[in-house]
């Protein structure tokens, strides 16, 4: 067991520090749940990928770097020290790219996989249906192969990023006489293919993160089809493992978070409690907890290791870590908390903007109580 | 020892409940949204009494209590009610009329509506169009005429849609010394009991939403309601709420005692129901889904409400320091009854 | 609105301080799982008898003085204030009197009620049965009538006090063709008798708190039962309502234990953390909103009024409320926690006895689990 | 950076814990619990080479590290071991091996065996019937013999049924100034990390016997095992000992690396295991019921020693207050990489 960095761990970190201290945007972007967020935040994506800072795990040909999920974790550590913007390209580079990697055939990967590194096509995920949120299996919408296309018909709900973005991934219901798990299939969707309706739904906070997508007999090559057909379901329970939960939320972001609340209580002694000194150790300890597990499971993986159903344990941890640890920044900034922005407001109304993120992470990316549930099931072996 | 509202307090808060519940509608809060206008419900607000609740009878008011007003605190909050009802009847009212009698009667009658700005919150809201900012620190207080362009000078924008903040200037003083310092003091008395009534009646209509949500919305191919996590989730909100209510009926009623450690029961109050809220916040996003982050239901300006109150009138640090004082540090006896009434 | 107490309530309170100050036991009694502890705890009932003290709620006649409930709330806190011994005659004196109060004949209150406030018979519980825990209506112990008699076989578990009592009182199936809720019937039945075997049930401290009861052929005149036949349920169900609850675990128990937390956190201010010290306070917290709450139902239920389904609320709260407050003082014991005796046990150890105690707490009276779904379905209206 | 075990390091915990498992059974914590006794057991240990871990090579141990034991810890703590393998192997030995090699080489092969009496954990032994006990306080390093009338004089009593606390006299001394500051230092050191790993194997234990009571223990006519309630308590008892478990990895190789942050990482995962050691203990007799209070499932053996464990080595006060100061005092960074290793 080594747990100190190798020479070359160091000089990697040296340099992405430098580049980032460089190229950081100055100013925080508007949300890239807004149209011009959205577009500022490609324009980031455009600068990282200059730098050849798009996928660093990424194989070269498609515009990474080769680089191990060691160094992975160290380039998350440097961006989030920076400062740096959520990435509007991660359905992309954190999802579908290492689906595509796993699943997707040689031209498949050289069409798609380079202008998602760049941050040239955006993608959105397209999961859920309106009777199909929890419960993944019960999706309707079809796409029925006709000749050398499938048309699709049908509606999905909650798509990230759908509002701006240029593509679409998820499950469709290829054998329309299936039913539950079977018969489904991975299958790719451009958003502005005849047919296509998107209805941005409005967040709580304003900004339209995701929308409704609606297939009225759209028409999509079956070139866009992901491995086999009516084989979905396993591919997308295999991205659904660990390394997207790793690349998802990488512990880099919520160490950042919470050595920016160490750093709100240094800065305000008088407006912490008791209770919120606690707290805020306690908001440290998890994401510090997060890291170091992190770290042991790259390592595993590198290693050539496989990861099993432990890995909804993540999820779940860092859900509610984010959340307490939102909760309470909010708490200390008291009456300033309300202000999202004006010279009153706490680092611009950061803290409660990222507490009403946080309430959704316990939600999305599969609820935490189907985690438990999962966590229960699989790793305790409880009956179902 | 009779720890029970008398029939004419809970007629009084049936009443105003009644009347929030079927006027002060979320049809009415989405329409208040997108137009940025007001309505008549001021002026209902008014003709129902609400507004003089608090303001001596010889002012044209009902001469009640905290203790009394709490329950409408509470109803506003159920409703998540813009209007600054609680502002002006449960804070400016009861200061206003020891002051000037003239402008107590306008209070109570709905004619002059203030803003307030006091330290522990002074964010003063302009959104209702107030005639007047009531700024109190400890050492001044003043009115002040809220500029119009609102909120812009300051730019300072809350997390609820229904709170801009006034821009205004150093006002008139009408009260300094010891005369600012008991309006101070009784401010921040009003303010936070009051805020304490209003997060209980917040968390109550986010729980009674994602009650009625689990109870429609089917996964797995049945409703959700009937998932322990979701029933034992929403079960520890309303025992959250359930009790903090009775420290906030303690608190109003000490206030109207001039009970010795009012101040103590209030800052119980406050962080018991503070709590109570943001956790029935939590508790009503997680068992909407999705859905719940979302402007296409009503919760969020539940949730908003809270997150933008619980900070207010004293925040965490202020009300726990103030319990922590009395229980570490010191010698004061914390066996009961000593502390509890 | 009224929350000063009156001049008679002061006066009463005094009356109480003061008999408790003179009579209190000078150190804490044996645990009364033991056998010896057990004869102590008997001795306090007399001694507290001979006081009239033994249970002032009840009327005159039955060896009470007919007070109300909030004098009942004072004498409660007088009672901790001394750190008097827990109630040996409580199953009795808080569950059983109440419900003959209620249900009982003329002769049963007669019988019953006044060796019951003197401490002259000990009363056990006996509900559940092995099949039959959270899950109540499977009960299947019988009690067929045969002329005068009730023939009862079958077994109790869980029976507290049953170790050292004299008589048990419980449901048993009197129509051994029925199922679930109907079909039983509240009896009472002596331990002595002929056919029953007491075996009691060790303990994790080493106690014995709780024993098997099992019924061979074990005849009881009918005189025991309590009520109509086969109508037991709805008795026991409101037995099991406000106020047994608030009878059971009156506010001033655990205001006692926070008022002693808080004093040892005076006295240790260097062995508490950050975090203890913030449970310190939340605990007090609880423990004073438990107390203010109380005081409001008790006013109600004296003016007349009754109490619906949210007082499975009270359940949930005072024990969780509990088991966290001596968890603090756990922590804040620190490494003399697992001391239960000797010269360098903190307050004689009884932190750590009180946390174990306290673990039965979410368990015991109907688990917190099962109130839970009482509050969700009865309160909050969610279906079954 | 390669944050895994070896195979060796695989290989040694694996033999340690297969072994545990198959000797030190439940069944054997019944018997030494009502016999009083002591039975071969240490004796197997020590010819398993378990005592010799961490005692160097050149005086017969295997002269592994911390991280290497640490596995070893835990397993002990999985099977409620209640012998000292930890104090000897895990604690003394390192120390003794710098001091008295033939004293190092009886503690290796098990002829020789101490009881532990520092500053952190003063409570020394008896219950195996140590040759000695080594007292550790900052100034001083001394061995002294335990008296025939053991416990009787201190009249302590443990929660755990195998601890009787040891009486002794003073003590003949063996280091004093730096060196018994230096020995201070690594004792408590090791002490936290190896009660950090003993915690968690602790907390597996009990929440093992939860899950199998769950699956076999029936209500309302089945399982209780596929109740929500049921699973989403062990679920979150399972994710805090997964998240503190590596926490203590990356503690024990920091002490073997002398790591200029030993002592922080120290000191978070000890508050991490003790946390979620309690909790699972929590869950686990919330999960049995009753049936959990009483002496008839061996779970009690695991709480007990849980609650006897959590607070050794430094208690919450020792190791938050450290964690604190780092982040609350002074302005050292704490965005990582800069505390994380």
């Amino acid at each position: 067991m080594d747990i100190a960095y190798t020479d070359e761990e160091k000089d990697f970190r040296a340099e992405v520090r430098a580049w980032m201290s460089d190229h950081a945007p100055k100013h925080r972007l508007k949300s890239l749940d807004t149209e011009d967020g959205f577009a500022e935040h490609k324009v980031w994506e455009k600068t990282l990928h200059a730098g050849n800072w798009g996928m660093v795990t990424w194989p070269t040909e498609y515009g990474g770097r080769g680089l191990d999920l060691i160094k992975w974790l160290i380039f998350e550590e440097e961006y989030y020290r920076a400062d740096c913007p959520y990435r509007v390209s991660q359905n992309g580079i954190f999802l579908l790219g290492p689906t595509l990697m796993d699943y997707g055939s040689a031209s498949q990967k050289e069409r798609f996989l380079p202008p998602m590194a760049a941050g040239d096509e955006i993608w959105a995920q397209a999961w859920s249906e309106p009777g199909a949120g929890s419960d993944m299996a019960a999706i309707r919408t079809t796409a029925i192969k006709d000749g050398d296309h499938y048309v699709i018909n049908g509606q999905k709900i909650w798509s990230s990023r759908a509002a701006f973005a240029d593509w679409c991934f998820g499950l469709f219901r290829t054998d329309p006489e299936s039913t539950r798990h079977r018969g489904l299939s991975f299958i790719l969707a451009p958003l502005d293919a005849e047919g296509v309706t998107v209805r941005p739904i409005r967040q709580l906070d304003g900004g339209v993160g995701f929308a409704e997508i609606f297939f009225d007999d759209v028409r999509v090559p079956i070139e866009n089809l992901i491995g086999p057909e009516h084989e979905g379901w396993s591919i997308a329970m295999a991205t659904a493992g660990f390394e997207r939960g790793l690349m998802l939320r990488s512990p880099a972001r919520f160490q950042a978070a919470a050595a920016r609340l160490v750093q709100l209580c240094r800065e305000y002694p008088q407006k912490v409690s008791t209770a919120a000194k606690a707290a805020a150790t306690q908001a440290w300890l998890d994401a510090e907890a997060y890291c170091v597990s992190t770290y042991q499971t790259a390592s595993k993986i590198r290693a050539g290791g496989k990861i099993g159903p432990e890995a909804s344990c993540s999820k779940v941890f860092w859900s509610e870590l984010d959340r307490a640890l939102h909760r309470t920044a909010v708490s200390i900034a008291g009456a300033r908390a309300e202000l999202v922005s004006g010279d009153d407001a706490i680092d611009g109304g950061r803290w409660l903007d990222g507490y009403m993120f946080s309430l959704a992470g316990p939600i999305y990316a599969g609820a935490n109580e189907i985690q438990r549930n999962i966590i229960a099931e699989r790793c305790l072996g409880l009956p179902r | 020892m009779d720890f029970r509202y008398t029939e004419d307090q809970t007629e009084l808060a049936e009443g105003a409940r009644a009347f929030l519940m079927g006027e002060a509608t979320p049809e009415r809060l989405r329409k208040l949204d997108s137009e940025t206008t007001t309505d008549g419900l001021w002026g209902q607000i008014a003709e129902m009494g609400l507004l003089g609740v608090m303001t001596p009878e010889d002012q044209g008011g009902l001469g009640l209590g905290a203790a009394d007003f709490a329950l409408i605190a509470e109803a506003a909050g159920e409703v998540a009610l813009p209007d600054p009802l609680i502002e002006n009847a449960g804070v400016a009212a009861p200061l206003i009329a020891q002051i000037d009698e003239k402008f107590s009667r306008a209070i109570a009658a709905g004619e002059h509506s203030v803003a307030i700005s006091h330290t522990l919150a002074p964010f003063a809201n302009s959104r209702f169009s107030p005639d007047a900012v009531l700024i109190i620190d400890e050492n001044k207080v003043s009115l002040a005429k809220p500029n119009s362009d609102d909120g812009i000078a300051r730019g300072a924008r809350s997390v609820d849609p229904f709170r801009t903040q006034a821009d205004f200037d150093d006002g008139e003083g009408i009260a300094d010394g010891n005369r600012a310092q008991e309006i101070y003091n009784a401010a921040a008395q009003l303010g936070a009991v009051f805020g304490a009534a209003e997060l209980i009646g917040l968390g109550v209509g986010a729980l009674n939403q994602a009650t009625a949500y689990a109870k429609q919305r089917e996964q797995f191919g049945k409703p959700i309601g009937p998932f322990q996590a979701v029933k034992h989730l929403l079960a520890t909100a309303f025992i959250k709420l359930e009790y903090a209510r009775p420290l906030v009926a303690r608190a109003a009623q000490a206030i109207d005692d001039r009970h010795e450690d009012a101040d103590l029961f209030i800052s119980q109050a406050k962080l018991s129901a503070g709590d109570a809220a943001t956790f029935a916040a939590e508790a009503a996003i997680q068992t909407h889904g999705a859905m719940g982050y979302t402007y296409e239901v009503d919760l969020h300006y539940w949730m908003k409400k809270i997150w933008a109150r619980a900070g207010q009138w004293g925040d965490d640090a202020y009300h726990r320091n103030r319990i922590e004082a009395c229980l570490f540090d010191g010698n004061r006896s914390v066996a009961p009854p000593d502390l509890s009434f």
